[in-house]
């Protein structure tokens, strides 16, 4: 069975090619069939392969499989291999049933337009890339995937191409986390210089003997290949394109740009820890980039009038958190975050995608309002993921994910004080957001009508994460309330646990504690705010509008990023439009052409001008001569 | 060095009559000429006497096998390089002949004294190729250059053909002055006109001698206009527009292809490469001409111009391999020869075939769109240009390649990579022509020339042996190399 | 009894060729240009007497019936040319004759 | 066997004249004729690769080896020889060969006869660089390719073909000219030398030289090649003879005239001016990193769709200056790749541009835009090949520029920097192209037609083909190598096996016997 394993990424490409030469000759009936079809293919064999991976072999780490040698050029070597491990069963595995959800989605989601079999083909095209992405055993077919999602997510943002800037979105998206890619493969380029080899095994085995902790060479690799993560996962500095990426379809969004790709930054991370465990600089860094991200994530998240733009910062925030975990070394707690924020962010989108659909295409939240009644299924799925972004304590997953990163951001011996301050503050932050969110959509007066009310496919699609959103987190719980950790045990194999400064396990209460409240805080205040005293955020708001509007800008990072880069490109490259280098030559000409007239001047064709030429050169000669 | 003679009888021997034939044949073909005139005008038969003896001539001249190096004290020397050249130049003339049937076939003037002319010119020229001696040298020049006086202007209701007469005689008569000044300055000092002599004389000076100088300047002054190298060059564009189309070519080819080999032969003879103010002063004069004559094409509009500018040019290049010296640049010489002749006559006589009996064709509009109106001719007149411009697959690639070889080998970097800076310029005004031609014209329908078919056929066969000989050579030099190498060695 | 020095001869010779050379460049009568050809042919003539009477040979004589005869032979052709010319012109002014230029 | 190299000259060359002269019966006839020709030698070419697949040449890296006396008086040979690397350069050229009569199938209406003539004949002439041992006859096809692609641009181009067609051809023929002096040079020095006047590579390869004329002789070449690559600042020639030509001659010119340039640098500049190459290995480099970014630059600020790929091309050809000079295996294998994927990837962005001109009648992309909606084919095969010109993994030119990049990494790591950056101003503007062509709601009023069966088999070849190299470099790199790895190490022993019959240099010894030299 395991032989199999490259049909889990083969299956979604076969879709995708299906799709791309059947293009508008498939009957309309058979697109999502085989787009929705293959993926979830591909979730049954991830089902199978994993089990039979987990039973039959426990004592294997993990298992390879070299479909052919990709580059081989005296002695630089890569084959084309997989690398089937815990940890990229977990990521598998959420990519391929979150995937299929989706694809279940929008086979009734996206029905009606045009580029149906496109839409199918780009987002199989995209979940074959991800999954080589977390599949592949080198770095540079790592790369590939990396690359082939970047390109996929380029193109369904700009799915509706019609609409000039999508394109410009898709287009910005696209070149930013080039950015970060273009560093990482630096990152590449040294690794395959010190190791001669670009295999993750090989790596990690000899990088301990080859370095000592802290050494430069890896602190080095280490921020390169963070510069990678940062870019996909859109976290500071290069988070500015995920708003703006939300001009693409709402399962898009909920699938590239929630639940998979954005994750990719913490794969990496995880995947190379052992790299980054030797460099404790950029480890740091990870944790404090997080920090910083979902702070300022967040705050832009409280401003946003674009339910979707309100995801997308909640999205960047909430990565924030993953990266903050694998900035203390609470690797594990990290991914649990990755797989519990896959379902309720996915769930969110989808759900989102389900409203704005309803009332035609409206994105602003203030001009929607009291949809609970209209669309209770979509309300209901909805609130449970709110609660599960929120971490509502107890009841949803969110709470034991994220509170696990919040107790180790303090616990870990990595982690310090004010890790856990900006945790915590977010934490609250997002609570108040959500609710917010939550309130101004579907609670008090009607603004629209409902156009359209979702069918079978979504609701299912909707029900089923709902589920797993709340049922998620009941896989890992905290000690000090019955300590189960199927996820800390599960990944074990690849990821060390999390060592915890000794004496503290008790104080960790308090931290629940602590977390419990402000986040029922913050959806009192939210619900204060909201729903009591509607007109009071007006107030707030109109009381500090240059930060207001410096939020919703998102800091503006935008317009400090035109002035620094765009803009100077731009003026550097119109300047030199007519190629400065033809100069020269067209000097050369231009002399030539002087010359010409000169001495055709002196073809005056009169006779004795002749002779005294010839006179004169007589004398030039002799003088010549005799000087000599 | 090479023809240096240690022979000093007097008495004439009968190969050295077998080697003065040649001569004789044209002179008499000359003379029999003027009796078939005086007994009837008949163009048809004129021109094949002409053309039989000149290919009489030359058919003498390779199969009679005459002793390797016959000399006729004092004024000829029969050696392998002369022969050649001699051979060359008949060649040249045959064909010249052809065209030049063509040409006046359809002109009103009195046609057959024009054939007297061409064969006096072509005995000058063969003259120049075999003296040794300041008299034979004299005399050679002065009988072509009286013929080409009338020759180019005798077309005579032509006004151009007459400016150009007269300024032709004028110049030329001015430098032969020169020149005999100088001739008598150099028999002052070393008193011998004999190239040899001379050169026993300058043998023990490292230093020319003043008188020498201005002797040797003076003769160079007369070499260098029937040259038309810089600064002697003014009356080559006048000349070459003013004269009838195959006239033109003769100046072009024959006239200065005989006295390059003199040229080859005088300074070789007195050993010039010794004297820095001669290798300098040739230098000067092959870098002047390269530039110059590339210049004062650049732009210019009239194709004979055009031609005459960039000839200018090729002596400069020509210069170029003389100066290099060694066996191998008097081999590039030799071969340029042959390449530039065929090249030039064969555009040249392209522009003959494309003139009417009015005036020559010679400006851009006669050849626009050609490539439409008469493909052939237009490729074929593409290839010379390109042969001129040194392009590879023609003879003035192998041409180049030579004479850059030979200044390589030469070590004479600066003149090569002048060498090289001008024919990049000179290809422009090649390629120039060729865009003219390419034009799409359907707009143009200018009245097309009609020649009578026995003209076609004549002009057709003498271009198309040129055109072969141009790939021929082009493409397998190695003939025509061993041949050359192996007469000068002989 | 004195004999001359070659080196007058000589001298005389180069005189009149500067002569020649001279009027040739001032003279704009294409006539007169002619004629001053001829003297600077003459003057070279001269120096060839010189040279082959201080080599005590003919060779220098020879030369200069030679060169009389080319004279000969140049100005005759010469004339026929300015004639055609002065029909075509109607004038000797040899500046006229710049039809072809550039 | 070895017949067979200078065969492809001649079927070429011969059906270039047959193709003109059936041409008067009818235009039909001579497509098909071109077309079988550059089939028939395509074929040829591919047995020959399996072949040599299945049973590598042993021992020596060349696989056929064809010599007769040429010029014998100058020691020249018509001695051609094929290896890995001409192996693969030659399926290239007559994989594109193909395409280019296909393209031309509606494009050429007027002069169809001397159009494909044109055509053979540049075929013809490039191939003869690509198999030539002899660097005078190396230099006469140089040359030789020149004329027709300036009758290609000057007859059949556009708007401003003259000035371009003048332009390309004086740039080109005036810096071969400057390597024919270098030949010369190497060919005296070397004669001087061993007394063996040849202008054979294999008798010149060992030739020692004084660091000084070393140097110069390498200038001579490195000029001529560098102009023809183009490297900035000698490509100011480049973006007018693209922009200008008709499609398939830009197809020629960037796919594989481009090529010779790069060629000639791996084939001899590196092997027979090795130290004077190390010596100036770091400028050249710097030109090359100058090169990815200046191109990438201006091709984005372009409006001419034509030029703004013709500046792509300027971008891409840096990778090989960047890679030749590393001396880096890795890298050389890089630059073999770069050779083949930008001949396809920038040769299909040409050809799309043509096909748009088709359809549109211009080359100003602010005309243009939605032609996804009309022409989704068209889009799709645009899409794929922009993404090759920015390095997309699976896309044969990432494959070229990642080694390339490896390589030179291990030898000058900042150089490595600034070309990256280079990939992402590709991105840039070829992320600008889809934009400005495809995406947006279309402006141009009239019909547009999607590819048509005959574009759909060119596209389909070209897509295949560069997926191929992306996924499968295997085949071309080992082919590639051993080659690459002799030029780079080059065993100052003459390989027997490949020299001519000698009969060289016989005018030089006859010339000391004559002894006239002074």
């Amino acid at each position: 069975m395991s032989d199999l394993v490259w049909l889990i990424p083969g299956l979604p490409f076969v879709g995708a090619v299906i799709l791309i030469f059947g293009g508008t000759n498939l009957p309309r009936r058979l697109v999502p069939v085989v787009g929705a079809g293959s993926v979830g293919l591909s979730a049954l064999m991830t089902l199978f392969i994993g089990f039979e991976f987990l039973t039959a072999t426990p004592t294997a780490q993990s298992y390879q499989q070299v479909v052919w040698n990709w580059i081989e050029a005296s002695g630089f070597s890569v084959a084309f291999a997989f690398h089937l491990d815990v940890l990229s069963l977990v990521f598998i595995f959420v990519i391929t049933f979150v995937g299929f959800l989706i694809h279940l989605y929008s086979a009734e989601f996206m029905a009606s337009d045009e580029g149906y079999a496109r839409f199918f083909a780009y987002l199989n095209l995209f979940v074959g890339f991800m999954l080589i992405l977390v599949m592949a055993d080198n770095l540079l077919l790592m790369y590939l995937g990396w690359e082939g999602v970047g390109l996929c997510s380029y193109l369904l943002i700009g799915f509706w191409y019609l609409d000039e800037k999508n394109g410009y979105a898709a287009r910005k998206a696209f070149i930013i986390t080039r950015v970060g890619d273009t560093a990482m493969v630096i990152g590449l380029f040294i690794l395959f210089k010190t190791f001669g080899t670009l295999n993750i095994a090989g790596i990690q085995e000899q990088a301990p003997q080859l370095w000592v902790v802290g050494s430069s060479q890896a602190t080095l690799i280490a921020l390169l290949l963070l510069g990678g993560a940062v870019g996909k996962s859109a976290q500071l500095p290069l988070q500015t394109w995920l708003p703006d990426a939300m001009a693409g379809p709402s399962p898009v969004s909920a699938l590239i740009h929630a639940a998979t790709m954005v994750t990719a930054g913490v794969y990496i991370i995880a995947r190379t820890h052992v790299i980054f465990e030797l460099a404790p600089i950029a480890l740091f860094t990870v944790g404090v980039i997080g920090a910083l991200t979902l702070l300022i994530a967040g705050f832009s998240a409280l401003t946003q009038y674009d339910l979707k733009r309100v995801l997308a910062y909640s999205t960047i925030s909430q990565i924030g958190y993953m990266f903050l975990a694998l900035g203390v070394g609470a690797w594990s707690s990290a991914i649990f975050h990755f797989m519990i924020h896959a379902f309720f962010k996915a769930l969110l989108f989808l759900g989102a995608g389900a409203v704005i659909a309803a009332v035609h295409h409206e994105h602003d939240m203030f001009k929607m309002g009291g949809l609970r009644k209209k669309l209770p299924l979509v309300y209901w799925t909805f609130l449970i993921g709110a609660a599960s972004l929120a971490a509502l304590p107890f009841v949803t997953a969110g709470f034991y994910s994220k509170d696990q990163i919040l107790w180790l951001s303090w616990a870990s011996e990595k982690g310090n004080n004010w890790l856990f301050l900006a945790a915590l503050i977010g934490a609250f932050i997002t609570t108040v957001y959500t609710f917010r969110m939550v309130f101004l959509t579907f609670f008090g007066e009607v603004k629209t009508q409902v156009t359209r009310v979702p069918g079978l496919a979504i609701n299912i699609s909707l029900v089923v994460l709902a589920i797993l959103s709340t049922i998620g987190g009941f896989i890992e719980i905290p000690h000090s309330m019955g300590h189960v950790q199927m996820v800390t045990d599960f990944l074990s194999p690849v990821l060390p646990v999390t060592s915890i400064r000794p004496g503290i396990e008790s104080s960790e209460w308090i931290i629940q504690l602590a977390a419990a409240i402000l986040s029922i805080g913050g959806l009192l205040l939210a619900y204060f705010l909201y729903m009591k005293r509607p007109s009071l955020h007006f107030k707030i708001k109109n009381s500090i509008p240059h930060l207001h509007s410096f939020w919703l800008s998102g800091w503006r990072f935008d317009s400090l990023y035109d002035w620094l880069v765009v803009r100077p490109f731009v003026y550097v490259a119109n300047i030199n439009k007519n190629d400065p280098f033809n100069g020269p030559y067209n000097g050369v000409v231009r002399a030539a052409n002087f010359f010409h007239r000169i001495l055709s001047f002196t073809q005056s064709g009169i006779l004795r001008w002749y002779l005294i030429g010839v006179v004169i050169g007589a004398i030039l000669i002799l003088t010549l001569g005799i000087w000599l | 060095m090479l023809f240096l003679s240690e022979r000093k009888e007097v008495v004439m021997s009968r190969e050295d009559l077998l080697n003065i034939v040649p001569l004789f044949i044209l002179t008499s073909a000359a003379i029999l000429i003027l009796f078939s005139i005086a007994i009837k005008r008949n163009h048809k038969v004129i021109y094949v006497i002409t053309a039989l003896s000149l290919l009489a001539d030359f058919i003498f001249l390779v199969t009679v096998d005459t002793p390797a190096k016959g000399i006729i004290e004092p004024l000829f020397i029969f050696d392998g390089f002369g022969k050649f050249n001699f051979g060359l130049i008949l060649i040249t003339a045959l064909a010249l002949t052809m065209l030049s049937y063509a040409y006046f076939e359809q002109r009103e003037e009195r046609k057959e004294e024009y054939y007297i002319l061409l064969i006096l010119a072509t005995l000058g020229a063969c003259t120049l190729v075999i003296s040794k001696h300041f008299v034979s040298l004299f005399l050679g020049l002065e009988i072509l250059s009286v013929s080409l006086y009338s020759m180019i202007a005798y077309l005579r209701k032509r006004k151009r053909s007459d400016e150009a007469g007269i300024k032709y005689l004028i110049m030329a008569a001015f430098s032969s002055a020169f020149m005999l000044f100088g001739m008598a300055l150099i028999y002052y000092t070393t008193g011998s006109m004999e190239f040899g002599a001379i050169a026993s004389y300058l043998a023990p000076f490292s230093k020319l001698p003043l008188l020498m100088i201005a002797g040797l300047g003076f003769l160079l002054i007369g070499i260098g206009f029937k040259l038309g190298v810089v600064p002697f060059h003014m009356w080559i564009a006048d000349v070459y527009e003013g004269a009838p189309l195959p006239v033109t070519s003769f100046i072009a080819t024959v006239s200065k292809g005989g006295i390059v080999i003199l040229l080859v032969r005088f300074f070789l003879q007195i050993n010039g490469h010794q004297y820095t103010s001669l290798v300098v002063i040739f230098s000067v004069v092959a870098i002047a001409s390269m530039f110059i004559g590339n210049l004062l094409a650049l732009q210019q509009q009239n194709i004979k111009r055009i031609l005459a500018y960039s000839s200018i040019s090729h002596m400069g290049y020509i210069l170029v391999a003389f100066l290099a010296g060694g066996s191998l640049g008097i081999e590039a010489v030799a071969f340029y020869l042959v390449a530039y002749f065929i090249t030039t006559v064969g555009a040249f006589g392209i522009l003959t075939t494309l003139s009417d009996s009015q005036r020559d064709a010679e400006l851009f509009d006669d050849v626009r769109g050609l490539f439409w109106r008469r493909p052939w001719t237009a490729a074929i007149f593409s290839a010379m240009l390109l042969s001129l411009a040194g392009v590879p697959l023609t003879a003035g690639f192998v041409g180049e390649f030579y004479i850059v070889a030979a200044g390589v080998q030469g070590n004479m970097w600066l003149l090569v990579i002048i060498l090289v800076i001008n024919s990049a310029i000179g290809l422009f005004y090649y390629i120039r022509i060729i865009s003219i031609m390419s034009e799409k014209q359907e707009a143009i329908d200018r009245p097309e020339v009609t020649l009578k078919p026995s003209v076609y056929f004549i002009s057709g066969i003498t271009i198309a042996a040129l055109v072969i000989a141009l790939f021929w050579v082009g493409i397998f030099p190695d003939r025509l190399m061993t041949l050359i190498r192996f007469l000068i060695f002989s | 009894m004195n004999v001359i020095p070659a080196e007058y001869g000589l001298i005389l010779a180069s005189v009149l060729f500067t002569l020649g050379l001279v009027s040739l460049l001032i003279r704009r009568n294409i006539i007169f240009m002619l004629i001053s050809v001829e003297i600077m042919l003459n003057a070279a003539g001269i120096a060839f007497i010189v040279a082959g009477s201080k080599w005590a040979q003919p060779d220098g004589q020879v030369m200069f019936i030679f060169i009389l005869t080319m004279a000969a032979a140049e100005v005759s052709v010469g004339l026929a040319l300015i004639l055609q010319m002065y029909h075509q012109l109607k004038t000797l002014d040899s500046d006229a004759a710049n039809k072809m230029k550039g | 066997m070895a017949i067979i190299l200078p065969g492809f000259i001649v079927t070429l060359l011969l059906g270039g004249i047959l193709s003109w002269i059936v041409a008067k019966q009818s235009h039909l006839y001579a497509r098909w004729i071109s077309l079988l020709t550059l089939l028939a030698n395509f074929i040829a070419i591919i047995i020959i690769w399996i072949q040599n697949m299945k049973s590598p040449a042993s021992g020596s890296s060349w696989i056929l080896n064809f010599s007769v006396a040429w010029i014998p008086s100058f020691g020249i040979n018509f001695h051609m020889a094929l290896d890995g690397l001409s192996l693969l350069l030659l399926s290239l050229t007559f994989f594109l060969g193909i395409l280019s009569v296909l393209i031309s199938w509606k494009e050429i209406q007027s002069r169809v006869g001397l159009y494909h003539f044109c055509l053979l004949w540049v075929l013809a002439g490039i191939t003869g660089v690509f198999l030539t041992m002899d660097l005078f006859l190396f230099y006469f096809f140089w040359e030789v390719m020149l004329i027709p692609m300036f009758f290609l641009i000057l007859i059949w181009g556009h708007e401003n073909r003259r000035y371009a067609a003048f332009k390309f051809f004086i740039f080109t023929q005036a810096s071969g000219l400057l390597m024919l002096l270098s030949i010369l040079g190497l060919y005296f020095v070397h004669g001087g030398q061993t007394g063996i006047y040849s202008f054979d590579y294999f008798q010149l390869l060992g030739t020692a030289l004084a660091p000084k004329i070393g140097m110069w002789l390498m200038l001579g070449f490195l000029v001529a090649f560098i102009v023809k690559l183009p490297a900035v600042p000698f490509h100011a020639w480049l973006p007018d003879a693209h922009s200008e030509a008709p499609t398939a001659g830009s197809l020629v010119l960037a796919a594989l005239m481009l090529k010779t340039g790069a060629y000639g640098l791996l084939r001899f500049i590196v092997p027979l001016f090795r130290d004077a190459a190390m010596e100036i290995a770091p400028w050249a480099m710097a030109i090359g990193v100058l090169g990815i970014l200046y191109g990438a630059l201006l091709a984005f600020s372009q409006t001419n769709l034509k030029r703004l790929v013709a500046y792509t091309s300027v971008s891409h050809m840096g990778f090989i200056m960047l890679g030749v000079f590393s001396f880096n295996e890795v890298a050389a294998q890089g630059v073999v790749m770069q050779m083949m994927a930008h001949g396809i990837s920038t040769g299909a962005l040409f050809i799309l541009a043509g096909m748009i001109y088709e359809r549109i009648h211009t080359r100003d992309i602010r005309e243009m835009g939605g032609f996804w909606m009309k022409m989704p084919f068209m889009g799709a095969t645009a899409l794929v090949f922009t993404m090759a010109t920015w390095g997309l993994p699976g896309l044969g030119n990432f494959v070229a520029e990642f080694l390339t990049l490896v390589g030179v990494w291990q030898v000058a790591p900042m150089l490595t920097i600034l070309a990256a950056i280079g990939l992402v101003a590709a991105t840039a503007y070829s992320l600008r192209i889809l934009q400005k062509v495809f995406y947006g709601s279309p402006v141009v009023s009239m019909e547009l037609t999607d590819l048509s069966f005959r574009e759909r088999i060119i596209m389909g070849a070209l897509v295949i083909s560069i997926i191929w190299l992306g996924l499968f470099p295997q085949p071309v790199l080992n082919t590639s190598i051993e080659a690459v790895n002799v030029m780079l190490h080059p065993n100052n022993k003459v390989e027997a096996s490949v020299l001519p019959s000698l009969k060289t240099g016989d005018a030089f010894s006859l010339r000391e016997k004559g002894g006239s030299d002074e």
